[in-house]
């Protein structure tokens, strides 16, 4: 085939008043795979969600083999062979993983549904994703990395000629990221053309063909990518030279334990996890998907039942029972899951951003400050450099790194002490990663201790002193110091190193 | 003559009875606008007391009216807004349910509740000879439903028959029918059944031929409905009478009201409307095919 | 299969699956414990047969309520739209006798009359929500007084009533029997059969819960979110109209006071059963079983006095409580 | 706030803003046309007056449907427990005007047992329903049952009236007048404005939209779901106190047809004036407009009588549908 396979010329899109997107000329060549790069609000969602029917241009053309295509909804583009994975979740939290890989496309047998072909082939799909989800788990139970996983199963069964991923691995972890890889190229053989949208620029440059850079809703460039470096790249996206993606390492913890955490079991997730917290220490917490990682926090913090553990801060014992017994410990939880538990996104920035802490903003008669709030909201915005449509934005209508930013604001409001972040970077692009990074580490600075989950090794080697492995429920390493490299985390968390269970509980 | 305008409310037609009163109240108001053209009647049906009251301001603010015919849909709650009708200087016609304070009408058209409870009671002991075990199924919980019962019960507990037990029936057929098919599972002697109600009768009818126990009782229906009525007339052995509580009293109490104004003589007063029994000999006189009721 | 899923995530004991599936039947086993307790009379099959029969009707009802709610929405209309049905086939089946005659034939044409009605019903109801964009409270609370009305002129205040001609031809269709069962029991179960089966095992069924679930997802997944709200307002129609059948031939009258409430019923009998109101759930067996208990609780008080009859509510109240406690009590949350 | 977000999202102009905000003002205002023009009448001050007086019950009713709806919850309870807040209130003036007298100090007693009782009403309303983790549907329905029978059995089946000498002494709080405005329009004005206060200018306020909006945010903003879920019913159970103390003097009364059916017309005010069922959202002013709008249909009807009574509920019911309708057409979406 020559030509690209899908093609816009001059593409616009404004929402309301503003325009996101200027006359964006955008091609896609059968069989390769293009990697669409750019800050947090650049406008990558938005070129690719017009691509598959979810948005409607507001000026200029989407061609599809050189004909002139109008997607009036998700089913047009599907129909067409285009199928997008979403940035947030595009999954119906009551149904089954099966129901949801074949939504919109069910296989009947007659006037009944072919229940068995379909959980066969979702068994097929999930298995070549090397995920253990079982088709007929609800998603609603899922944790996030699973949800993703069902995300892209569901993308992938629907055997489009273009595969659109808007920011797939955000919340994966590298070895599923090579599963998903693998997945990707061998679709790709089949002659599939992906659009690949991502913030992790080592992984663009692994997999991609062809890189286009999009800034403020320009497109900035498209090159091949043989030529690129990351740092080039980050460049191009940032306008700037990036340079020392992580602060130096040049805290050490003070001696005195602010957080000890003792035996604590979250039934079915967590089981007898020992570990503690220094102050001024960022500590990082390692794992594969499933882990059990995020439960084990939130039964610290008192989100989640508790069947034992003892919790002491700053020496003293503590009883969480709910989480506003943390937050009056100015213990914070930021959660992975944003869309779900982290911000109300039918409600404004400023709704959000003081949700937590809202205590703070009561005056006299028990009204609310308004005035102390929007101050409070231009502080986070300039201060997380936040873009959003308006002041008064409602989050949905946010890009999803800044979501993100409001997310991070929201927990920073309460002032916390200890800070409990569960995939920070989740979505965020490298520049601004950088500023999280330098955040956290000045927060460590002020005296605050920090505890990091995150999917990404090179990010917790980056910024933490210390770095706990959990598996399957269980904490199974502790590395800090030069012990702390990629293999040496690898190998606690797929369990060639750190034995079963029981032994390195207490470790630290 | 002047212009004269009589307001009208009644309760809305959520049961037979009441449809009834509806439809009297209709057919009266344009006969009697087509003989007196100087009359103006308003009709509003209300479908609670709260609604009545509403109803009264508005007959007075808007409607300016110079007589008011009221069927209460409670007593008690409405004595009060149609006092505040009255000292207006209103001409008040009161019909049925009396109101909590003497004095504030100037003619009641009183339908005797008490007496059809009486009467019911009076012919159960006659039919059974004083003994026996019977059923009672009762309306809606209200003022009127409580005069029947008690005047009822008055007359039975004097005698030898047994009220195995009683339930309410909401003056509603499926409830009849429930309530009813319940009560002959429950008790497998039952010799006459007091339903009170045409509602509820023809639900009790249904209930008993369903069990096969047509030949073991009778039904004491209520009211006048004209099914039940022909069927008295045909001599059913199920229904052998009825009790009548004429929904026609609303034409009465317009009537007189109407009276007041196109002629010069006093209508002051009470009029007491029966409650006759109706045997198959006098039931024609009691049956109006075009009714709805 | 939808009953089956949670357990297989959250990992949890076989037994936790099963009771919450099972609640509603737990509760209904309890009820009917309680009853033979109150009266022995309760357990007779005269008395089984006669509450099962009742709650036919609410049940068909509620079979229809469970699509409509499973997908998002809820209908208050059902109880009026079953009068007003009722109200129609008994004009039309007069009119007929006259001119068709005193045949099976007049009955029929009753019966289409009453499933065109209802599908028209329905459709009003789902095409005002969906091109309306109007929640679906508002609109059937709406046409909830419509149907009202429209019946109480029909019967001019009064009662309709089925010529008594027909009555006969007509009566076995409520109190007739096949194998020793009531045909109301019949349609019920045949109703529920189809109603489990369109719900668990077709694509309209799926697509039910997906737009209960989350409506967007099921529209950027390609769904025409309007046309299966809609269809399920049309079930929901059907449903009525079944009952109605079913109901005509048992008093042979409709009224102003015809199926009032019902819609509470119904609605009560579906949430019993273990449906979520918000949506995105189904347990079309639960709502059998609600439905029989809710008849059933009426019947139990009705076989004793050791109650007041005016705290018979009350009785209700605190037993649909603490029946729907009693099937949550084997949930995690 | 909350009021402005949407549109803004929508990045459409101003005028779709204020349209939707102002929609149920819109509708009432066609409404007032409406009525104008089919009876001059309607438009003096005394009829006004009038309609808007008896909007004041079900609209401070629907005060407290608000917080319950916005956070996601609703209530069927309210008119019974007004209901059986009246009887208790009744019973209670009565007995103490013997002890006490015939003075404000009884009538003040008796107001202040009906502020006692709706909290108390509210409590087990909301406890029942987080502590239970029912469904506020069926717990609802279930106290409704269970108020309702509890007033029967207090009037033993009958009426329960307040002693005539003190319906003097309380008459004026219904029928009074303070600046020419009557007493209970003061209080469902105070209510409101309260109301309004409360939920866009206190955190409880913004906690219930928060809950309503995702229950699963609010729990990881350290809001305990809970107790503010509870609360919102508490809050409910006070504005049916504060109504049945305007309800009381009007009639004097309370009986088992007390209240029926008011909690439709409260979630009807509620969803009528833009909130919507499924929480999250909260119009106060709306719910105000939505309930004068429903007493004012009631009133329009009784200006003609070019219309069949048995269709009242008809036109009802329509009016209704097209109210919403109109101040829905000014969105986008
Ligand atoms: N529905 C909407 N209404 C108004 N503005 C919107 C809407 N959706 C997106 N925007 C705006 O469009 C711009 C581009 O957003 P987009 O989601 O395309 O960014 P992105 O490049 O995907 O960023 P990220 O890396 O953070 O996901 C942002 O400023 C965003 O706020
Ligand atoms: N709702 C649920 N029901 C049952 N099991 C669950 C549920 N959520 C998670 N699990 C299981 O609990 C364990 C830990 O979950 P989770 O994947 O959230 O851990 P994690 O370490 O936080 O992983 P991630 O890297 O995705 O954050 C896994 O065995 C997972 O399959
Ligand atoms: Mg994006
Ligand atoms: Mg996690």
């Amino acid at each position: 085939m020559a030509g690209p396979i899908l093609r816009t010329t001059n593409l616009c899109k404004d929402f309301g008043p503003v325009r996101v997107l200027f006359d964006m000329d955008f091609e896609l060549q059968p069989g390769e795979i293009h990697a669409v790069i750019g800050e947090n609000g650049a406008g990558k969602s938005t070129l690719v969600k017009i691509l598959s029917g979810y948005h409607q241009p507001t000026e200029g053309q989407v061609l599809l083999r050189d004909r002139p295509v109008k997607f009036q909804s998700t089913k047009d583009a599907e129909d067409a062979g285009i199928c997008m994975i979403h940035q947030e979740f595009n999954l119906a939290n009551d149904l089954t993983v099966e129901e949801n890989i074949f939504l919109g496309k069910e296989r009947r047998r007659g006037l009944f549904l072919d229940k068995r072909y379909m959980k066969e082939h979702s068994r097929e799909v999930l298995a070549s994703l090397e995920t253990d989800v079982s088709p007929n788990a609800r998603v609603k139970n899922l944790s996030v990395s699973q949800k993703q996983m069902v995300e892209i199963a569901k993308a992938v069964s629907r055997n489009a000629d273009v595969l659109i991923m808007d920011e797939p691995t955000a919340v994966l972890t590298r070895s599923e990221i090579n599963v998903l890889f693998r997945l990707i190229r061998s679709l790709q053989a089949k002659g599939v053309s992906v659009i690949y949208i991502s913030h992790k620029l080592d992984e663009v440059k692994e997999l991609a063909d062809t890189v286009t850079v999009l800034r403020d809703g320009y497109k900035v460039a498209t090159q091949p990518i043989g030529e690129l470096t990351e740092d080039m790249m980050a460049t191009m996206m940032v306008g700037r030279e990036m340079k020392d993606m992580f602060p130096d390492k040049d805290l050490e913890p003070k001696p005195d334990t602010v957080l000890d955490v003792r035996g604590v079991t979250s039934p079915g997730y967590a089981v007898d996890c020992s570990f503690h917290l220094k102050r001024q220490e960022i500590l990082g917490f390692a794992g594969l998907v499933g882990s059990g990682r995020t439960e084990l926090m939130e039964a610290i913090v008192g989100l989640r039942q508790r069947s034992s553990g003892q919790i002491e801060v700053n020496g003293q014992t503590a009883s969480i029972h709910a989480y506003r017994d943390a937050i009056s410990r100015n213990i914070v939880y930021l959660s992975e899951d944003r869309k779900g538990k982290g911000l109300l996104v039918e409600k404004t920035m400023g709704f959000n951003l003081t949700l937590l802490a809202l205590k703070q903003y009561v005056r006299r008669l028990g009204m609310i400050d308004e005035t102390a709030e929007a101050v409070s909201l231009r502080k986070a915005i300039e201060e997380f450099e936040i873009r959003a449509p308006s002041n008064t934005a409602v989050i949905n209508t946010l890009s999803g790194g800044n979501q993100q930013k409001v997310a991070l604001g929201k927990i920073m409001e309460v002032d916390p002490e200890i800070l409990i972040l569960d995939e920070p970077t989740r979505g965020i692009d490298v520049g601004t990663k950088q500023q999280i990074y330098f955040f956290i580490h000045e927060l460590a600075k002020q005296g605050k201790s920090i505890i990091v989950i995150s999917s990404e090794l090179p990010e917790l080697i980056g910024v933490c002193q210390r770095i706990i492995v959990m598996r399957s429920g269980h904490i199974v390493g502790d590395v800090s110091g030069a012990a702390i490299n990629e293999e040496e985390i690898m190998r606690y968390a797929m369990g060639i190193k750190g034995g079963n269970n029981n032994e390195q509980q207490s470790a630290g | 003559q002047d212009q004269v305008t009589i307001g009208v409310s009644i309760p809305a037609a959520t049961h037979g009875w009441t449809g009834g009163v509806n439809y009297w109240a209709r057919v009266t108001a344009d006969r009697l606008q087509e003989q007196h053209p100087n009359i103006n009647i308003v009709l509003l049906t209300a479908g609670s007391a709260g609604e009545q009251a509403n109803d009264l301001e508005d007959l007075v603010a808007i409607h300016n009216i110079d007589a008011l015919v009221i069927l209460p849909f409670e007593s008690d709650p409405l004595t009060d807004p149609v006092d505040f009708v009255k000292q207006s200087g209103v001409f008040v016609t009161v019909v049925d349910r009396g109101l909590a304070r003497e004095g504030i009408e100037d003619i009641y058209v009183a339908g005797d509740n008490p007496a059809m409870g009486r009467v019911s009671g009076e012919y159960m002991v006659e039919a059974l000879g004083g003994e026996g075990k019977i059923v009672i199924l009762r309306g809606i919980p209200t003022v009127i439903d409580n005069q029947r019962f008690d005047a009822f019960m008055e007359v039975v507990d004097e005698t030898d028959i047994e009220v195995l037990d009683w339930a309410y029936a909401y003056w509603n057929r499926d409830d009849g029918f429930e309530v009813m098919q319940d009560f002959l599972a429950r008790f497998p002697e039952i010799d006459a059944v007091w339903a009170q109600d045409d509602d509820i009768a023809l639900g009790v009818i249904e209930a008993v031929k369903q069990a096969g126990r047509e030949d073991e009782l009778f039904i004491i229906p209520g009211a006048g409905m004209k099914e039940v009525i022909a069927r008295v007339m045909e001599g059913d052995r199920l229904t052998p009478v009825n009790v009548l509580y004429p929904p026609a009293m609303i034409a009465t109490a317009m009537e007189v009201t109407a009276l007041v104004f196109v002629s010069d003589a006093p209508f002051m007063g009470t009029y007491i409307i029966d409650s006759p029994l109706i045997t198959p000999e006098n039931a024609e006189r009691f049956y109006f095919p075009d009714s709805p009721f | 299969m939808s009953s089956k899923a949670p357990a297989e995530t959250q990992g949890a004991s076989r037994f936790t699956l099963d009771f919450r599936t099972l609640g509603p039947f737990v509760a209904l086993a309890l009820l009917m414990i309680l009853g033979t307790m109150i009266n022995a009379t309760f357990i007779s099959s005269a008395n089984l047969t006669n509450v099962l029969t009742r709650s036919a009707f609410i049940g068909i009802i509620a079979v229809g309520a469970t699509f409509v709610i499973s997908a998002g929405g809820i209908d208050l209309s059902v109880g009026s739209m079953a009068a007003f049905i009722s109200g129609v086939m008994i004009i039309a089946m007069n009119h007929f006798v006259n001119t068709v005659g005193v045949n099976w034939t007049t009955v029929m044409i009753g019966m289409g009359l009453s499933v065109a009605l209802g599908l028209a019903a329905g459709l009003a109801n789902g095409l005002v929500t969906t091109k309306g964009r109007i929640d679906s409270f508002i609109v059937t609370l709406g046409t909830m007084g419509i149907y009202r009305s429209l019946v109480t002129y029909l019967a001019d205040g009064g009662t309709l009533s089925l010529s008594f001609q027909l009555r006969g031809i007509y009566r076995p269709v409520y109190y007739g029997s096949f194998l020793g069962i009531p045909i109301p029991l019949w349609a019920f179960f045949v109703v529920a059969v189809i109603g489990w089966i369109v719900l668990n095992k077709t694509r309209f069924g799926r697509y039910c819960l997906a737009i209960g679930s989350n409506a967007d997802v099921a529209a950027y997944s390609a769904i025409n979110v309007d046309r299966i709200r809609t269809l399920t307002y049309v079930v929901q129609g059907l449903c009525v109209a079944v009952a109605t059948i079913i109901y005509v031939p048992r008093l042979g009258s409709a009224s102003a006071s015809t199926g009032v409430l019902w819609e509470l019923e119904a609605i009560a009998a579906v949430i019993i059963g273990g449906t979520a109101l918000k949506g995105g759930t189904s347990r079309l067996w639960g709502t059998v079983a609600g439905a029989i208990m809710l008849s059933m609780i009426g019947n139990i008080l009705n076989l004793t006095d050791a109650i007041s009859q005016y705290l018979n509510g009350a009785v209700q109240g605190v037993i649909i409580i603490v029946a729907v406690l009693v099937q949550r009590s084997g949930k995690g949350r």
